[in-house]
């Protein structure tokens, strides 16, 4: 529709910053958020437009801000494990798992075999419900409001699963560092089987009316496309990376838990637009489904779910510095954990995907996009701010 | 071993200090400021370590000192290396990297605003970032106490006391009374 | 009680002479250990002054009983909870109470005493038919029963500390 | 691209579906078993240790006291109160609960319209969900809760039962650390001691590797570490919150480990020079631990103290009761040094009453303090106690200390069943074997086994050095021939022990009738404090209650110049004696600065 060379707009100037000047009324500044349908969570995007054209767009974020790396600080070992989950609200998992990881590694311990299993599963578990709020979101971005309801609906079902797993439905606060707290309760697999199985037929449902779909395909083929060069430079990873051709997850590249017992192979896409992320994720999705059936077939029926840990009330580790990495539904979450001999961590930096993803690459990809792409564009980066600004 | 040989091969072209292998995919190592950049850029372009995972900053606050941490990975070889570089409290002032990746920016940003170590050059690094009219020393220094700040800026639920039980059974079954 | 003083009693037929003899029993033992209070060293003078005190305390109850015109009835409601006895005080030996004698001595004569009084009463409650009489015979020794019991647990709280 | 138009209308198939959504709150959807809900708490099985609290990281929980839950030994009285403001559901005060009376129900419903209604103290605030049968449970492994305590080595029976080589070993560094690291810190153990010592604050040292910290903290409260950090009677462990799932803290073993990591002359730099003197003089009758610490803490205060003893060495009974190998006389000989160093006079072999009289001492000090501890052993007086092979324990004891010559027979037959006949069975049992081989030692006690006075530990090893211990047997006769030789002891078994009111009554069974043999019968059943050396005066002035001399509550009798302490006012306890040392140090400072005040 534009008939000029539109990356040549805004221009920039001799410094290399971009040539606009508002008060020239060519331009005018809409924000987005952070009370807004088309944004992800706490978080506010200032666009300038020109027309119906994005020139300029920053991210702002901290209306979530709580200190968590701070507040781990001045909290024992044990007691940070309640508050790390709170960093993802809906994948609450990788904190647990990438904390307590953390904590082994550095405390010298060494964790039970059905504890690694049970964690692989609660990830797995996390995954799924990550990515239906995913797809209803991406959705209903777009005015597919009847996705979000199916998807929450069967997202409930995953929900129930954890409450009998872990006691709580949205913050488990199940993997603690030396394993787990419990083992699966009496006929879990069976339940789950079934919470599977209304899964796929759903998934089935929201293929036929959002993947094959002239209105949705309009609007995302070829829209919002993350070139494969820019996978290293932003530090994207996840199904960000895998949409664009690059086949990057932690899960095969450095496998943790079970990982190297389950037999799976890593999902792809090559169009690198909104179209590729969703679908990507959408049969990531069903590979979780599978892993899940994978884990419950194959772990073993008894076993410690704990190391024997030292006194948590007065555990200290030694100096020493790690990081620890899984692959969450968003891309590689991280936890780096520097100890000082002390009975506290000395520092605990988190690593969420979507820092890089919502922060540098969105305004480099918001440029001379419509305004009408914006929500659908940043849903497709699959971003929660809690986890950028901790 | 492998990472023995990564900083072998590392030492040859530049001055390294202390290797702490971590796992047999990760080490730290810890060099100067004035060799960082380089090193990050040949260990981009010439190790394969093309992934920043993350920047971040530690405080030693009893060495007068910030540890600034650099971390890079190789998918390929599926290795990850920190670098560690130590700047003083009291200048703290680090060369910027965001030309050798965009992101790195934003963790400059951040880095400023909760540490206060500054990183000339970065882009929009004076922007304020996650805290908006933060006045005080940076939130994410050791000298910052929460547990204060939150005292003096919340109030508790009315009605809160605690005894220790020590004390109480001390006040209760002997205290002053001269035995149990 | 010597055997002319049970011929006494057995002879006694109404309750009020069986009481006044019983009365004069205490008061003998009462006398006993109110003489012997300043002779022992002070500090086991407590007990010689309590086992004063019981006796005197026995003495008023049985005063009082004999003054009393319910007493039939009174004697029924203590006679039907009598304390048992489990012939505990056989294995205390009886040792001669000397001019000063230590506070096991005192103990050990006191319990005796207690001992003695109590069997006689037994058997003079065995040798009467049931009524007023077989009832306040009972009712003396389960009295010196209760003393007795009380005295063994001070005897052994005393001797048997346990040594730890 | 027609398939794409069509396809989403195949969405219609849902009009007529039914809705998902459970209408609340018209249906009940009770939480899962494993829920993390709204706390119970069953107040009788809380001990008030506050562990909840400590672990609490959103700082939730506090500690109050509850109307008719009083403190007692083992037992703050404190119950926890949850700020559900600001309680995160995480569960790790159920997971610490030293007790397992705290645990969460699966209700999460509570509908209050003030806000402040949300301060909630489980089990006392009677709620709905108090009896709920599912929710969360602290893990039956229970993960979080300290471990299994530390085992203390020591000789084995065959190695120690030929000598009195101590047979505790002491832990060493890393065993320390082990079993420091099992103490919650919560601190009910310190009401239960009677010297009231720091022990979470010791056991912290230990666990810190500070034991010079460590020596500091002890000597504030007691100068015999060395002694009870190897027989203190540890009431301390049995206030413990680790017993009630486990085996307390070893806090006994801890104590001396402590004292056993520092060297002599480094604790005597720690704890410092005593006061500039005051020209006070006391003097102190007994130089047990009560009369020593007394004295140490007097002399630290500048008083010039002199202390009478008519042994020829201190300690009292620590020395001349308890048998070396469970306290050797060096480590005794340690925590005198530390005393005498401190300027105490200790005048050995001086037996008052005799060299010296009460009112001599009366007439030369500012305050006299009697500490002569329970020296007297008592008689059973059956028939045949009489005779010169029936023994009593304490002076058995005091001559195997002394290194006195002891007729050790071939088989003996002990009566009582506390730590005394314990030690002195022991004792007979190594001389049995160095002389003959062989142990042949009948042990009869009135009590049964679940009631008996001695440490559970001291019958346990009793038995491993094979003491023949036999319970509920209570003494008849010492069984004499014709001849006038012993032969052994009649026994008549014992059916009860306590009355109703747990008073000792026991009740025999004549019938059962066993006779023990043994050429020596040695009376373990308690003992008494000779109070002769007071003289007949003396006697008559003082104030008595029930056979002892009456104190005040500060250890003062009824003579104003007159003090006592330890065993011989209190009964037996080396701990309780401490306690009471420090309590009339502390009194007699007290009169003497008030005297010097007045002129």
């Amino acid at each position: 529709m534009f008939e000029l060379d539109r990356s040549q707009y805004p221009q920039k100037k001799p410094d290399g910053t971009l040539d606009i000047d508002l008060s020239s009324g060519k331009y005018l500044k809409l924000w987005q958020g952070p009370q807004h349908p088309g944004i992800t969570g706490n978080m506010a995007i200032e666009l300038t437009v020109c027309g119906d054209e994005v020139v300029e767009g920053k991210t702002h974020v901290g209306y979530l801000h709580r200190g968590f790396e701070k507040l781990m600080e001045r909290r024992t070992f044990m007691q940070c494990f309640p508050i790390v989950c709170r960093i993802c609200v809906p994948e609450p998992d990788f904190n647990e798992y990438c904390y307590a990881a953390a904590v082994e590694e550095l405390a010298g311990l060494e964790v039970p075999e059905m504890a690694n299993w049970i964690r692989t599963l609660i990830l797995e578990m996390g995954r799924i419900n990550s990515y239906l709020m995913y797809l209803g979101g991406q959705a209903g971005a777009l005015g597919l409001g009847v996705i979000g309801q199916w998807t929450t609906y069967v997202r409930d079902l995953m929900l129930d699963r954890f409450e009998e797993l872990t006691g709580a439905r949205i913050y488990h606060m199940f993997i603690l560092p030396g394993g787990v707290r419990d083992r699966l309760p009496e006929g879990f697999a069976g339940r789950m089987e079934k919470a599977l199985q209304e899964i796929e037929s759903t998934l089935g449902d929201v293929e036929k009316v959002m993947f094959h779909n002239a209105v949705f395909k309009k609007r995302t083929v070829g829209v919002g496309v993350i070139e494969a060069g820019w996978v290293d430079s932003y530090g994207i990873t996840g199904p960000n990376a895998r949409a664009a051709g690059v086949a990057k997850d932690v899960r095969k590249d450095q496998p943790y838990l079970v990982y190297p017992e389950l037999d799976f192979e890593l999902v792809t896409g090559k169009d690198s637009d909104i179209y590729a992320r969703a679908d990507v994720r959408r049969r990531d999705l069903l590979l979780s489904v599978d892993l899940i059936r994978q884990i419950l077939a194959k772990m073993p029926k008894t076993g410690e779910v704990m190391a024997k840990l030292p006194n948590v009330l007065h555990w200290k580790i030694p100096r020493g510095e790690t990081y620890v990495r899984g692959e969450c539904s968003r891309g590689e979450y991280g936890y780096y954990l520097v100890t000082d001999g002390s009975g506290y961590p000395r520092r605990v930096n988190v690593r969420g995907p979507s820092y890089t993803h919502s922060i540098a690459l969105f305004e480099r990809m918001v440029i001379n996009a419509n305004i009408s792409d914006v929500a659908a564009l940043l849903v497709s980066l699959h971003t929660y701010p809690p986890e950028i600004e901790r | 071993m492998v990472m023995q040989a990564l900083y072998d091969t590392l030492k040859q072209r530049f001055p390294l200090g202390e290797l702490t292998v971590q796992r047999d995919n990760l080490a730290f190592i810890t060099v100067e400021a004035v060799r960082l950049y380089p090193l990050l850029r040949y260990l981009r372009d010439h190790e394969g370590f093309s992934h920043l995972v993350l920047l971040t900053a530690v405080d030693w606050l009893e060495d007068g000192q910030f540890q600034l941490t650099y971390l890079l990975n190789n998918r390929a070889k599926c290795q990850d290396v920190g670098l560690r570089v130590m700047i003083p409290r009291d200048k703290p002032e680090m060369e910027s990297i965001h030309d050798l990746w965009p992101a790195a920016a934003t963790y400059q940003r951040e880095l400023r605003e909760m540490f206060g170590i500054d990183f000339p050059g970065s882009p929009r690094l004076e922007e304020e970032f996650i805290l908006e009219g933060w006045h005080g020393i940076p939130p994410y220094r050791r000298d910052f106490d929460t547990l204060a700040y939150a005292r003096e800026t919340f109030r508790d639920r009315p009605g809160r006391e605690t005894r220790d039980p020590a004390q109480h059974m001390k006040q209760q079954l002997y205290g002053d009374k001269g035995d149990v | 009680m010597s055997e002319a003083s049970i011929e006494r009693l057995k002879s006694k037929t109404t309750l009020k002479e069986i009481l006044a003899v019983a009365t004069e029993f205490e008061r003998t033992a009462r006398d006993f250990y109110t003489a012997l209070a300043p002779k022992v060293q002070k500090n086991i003078r407590y007990l010689v002054q309590e086992l004063a005190e019981e006796e005197q305390r026995h003495y008023d109850l049985f005063t009082q009983l004999a003054e009393r015109t319910d007493l039939e009835q009174q004697l029924q409601v203590e006679v039907e909870r009598p304390v048992s006895d489990h012939k505990f005080s056989d294995c205390i030996h009886l040792p001669d109470l000397g001019e000063q004698p230590d506070d096991q001595a005192v103990l050990q004569y006191a319990l005796m005493r207690e001992h003695a009084a109590m069997e006689q009463y037994h058997s003079l409650a065995q040798s009467t038919e049931s009524g007023p009489i077989h009832d306040l015979f009972l009712f003396l020794a389960n009295e010196e029963t209760k003393h007795k019991n009380e005295l063994e647990k001070v005897y052994y709280e005393t001797v048997h500390s346990g040594g730890v | 691209m027609i398939r794409d138009v069509l396809s989403p209308f195949t969405a219609w198939k849902n009009l007529f579906r039914e809705p998902v959504t459970i209408k609340d709150p018209l249906n009940e959807r009770p939480g899962s078993a494993r829920y993390r809900g709204f706390h119970q708490n069953d107040l009788d099985k809380c001990i008030g240790c506050g562990t909840c609290e400590t672990i609490c990281q959103n700082g939730a929980i506090d500690m109050l006291p509850v109307d008719g839950v009083p403190a007692k030994l083992g037992d703050s009285g404190l119950r926890p109160r949850i700020d559900y403001g600001r309680c995160c559901w995480c569960a790790l005060c159920v997971d610490v609960c030293m007790t397992g009376s705290l645990t969460m129900s699966n209700e999460y419903k509570w509908i209050e319209s003030d806000p402040d209604k949300y301060l909630y103290m489980p089990g006392v605030d009677k709620k709905h969900w108090d009896n709920a049968e599912l929710g969360y449970r602290r893990h039956e492994e229970r993960h979080l809760s300290p471990g299994d305590r530390v085992d203390m080595p020591e000789l084995h029976a065959e190695e120690r039962i030929g000598s009195f080589i101590e047979m505790v070993k002491g832990y060493d560094i890393a065993q320390a650390q082990l079993e420091a690291d099992r103490c919650v810190s919560c601190g009910l153990c310190i009401a239960s001691c009677p010297a009231h010592m720091a022990i979470p604050d010791y056991i912290k040292a230990v666990r810190n590797g500070d034991y010079e910290r460590g020596v500091q903290l002890l000597y504030e409260t007691n100068p015999f570490s060395q002694v009870c950090g190897r027989v203190c009677t540890h009431c301390c462990e049995s206030a413990c919150a680790a017993r009630h799932e486990g085996d307390p803290i070893a806090i006994r073993w801890l104590k001396r480990h402590i004292i056993d990591q520092v060297p002599q002359e480094r604790i005597l730099q720690l704890i410092g020079k005593p006061a500039a003197p005051t020209g006070k003089k006391v003097a102190i009758v007994g130089a047990g631990p009560a009369g020593l610490t007394t004295a140490f803490d007097l002399a630290r205060l500048g008083h010039a103290v002199t202390v009478f003893e008519a042994q020829a060495a201190g300690g009292g009974m620590t020395r001349y009761g308890i048998p070396e190998y469970r306290l050797p006389y060096d480590a005794l000989d340690r925590d005198i040094a530390v005393i005498t160093a401190m300027g105490v006079e200790i005048k050995y072999n001086h037996r008052v009453g005799t060299d010296i009289s009460m009112q001599q001492l009366e007439t030369d000090y500012d305050a006299v303090v009697l500490a002569i501890g329970l020296h007297q052993g008592r008689s059973t007086r059956i028939p045949g106690s009489d005779h010169p092979q029936v023994r009593k324990a304490v002076d058995l004891l005091r001559q195997i200390t002394t290194g006195e010559k002891i007729d050790v027979p071939k088989s003996m037959v002990v009566i009582g069943g506390g730590n005394v006949a314990m030690d002195i069975a022991r004792s007979m049992a190594r001389l049995q074997m160095q002389q003959y081989g062989e142990i042949r030692v009948t042990l009869t006690a009135l009590e049964d086994k679940a009631h008996f006075l001695a440490d559970p530990v001291e019958v346990k090893e009793s038995i491993e050095e094979q003491i023949n211990i036999l319970d509920s047997r209570g003494p008849q006769a010492c069984v004499i021939d014709a001849d006038g030789k012993l032969l052994g002891l009649k026994t008549w078994k014992v059916l009860s022990i306590f009355d109703e009111d747990r008073r000792f009554a026991p009740k025999y069974d004549p019938a059962d009738e066993q006779i023990h043999e043994g050429k020596m019968i040695v009376e373990a059943i308690g003992q008494m404090a000779d109070v002769s050396l007071l003289g007949d005066a003396l006697t008559e002035k003082l104030e008595w209650n029930r056979g002892r001399i009456q104190i005040d509550p500060n250890g003062r009798t009824s003579e104003h110049w007159l003090w006592s302490a330890g065993d011989c006012v209190k009964g037996p306890d080396v701990i309780n004696a401490v306690a009471d040392g420090h309590r009339v140090a502390t009194s007699i400072h007290c009169v003497l600065t008030q005297q010097e005040a007045k002129i």
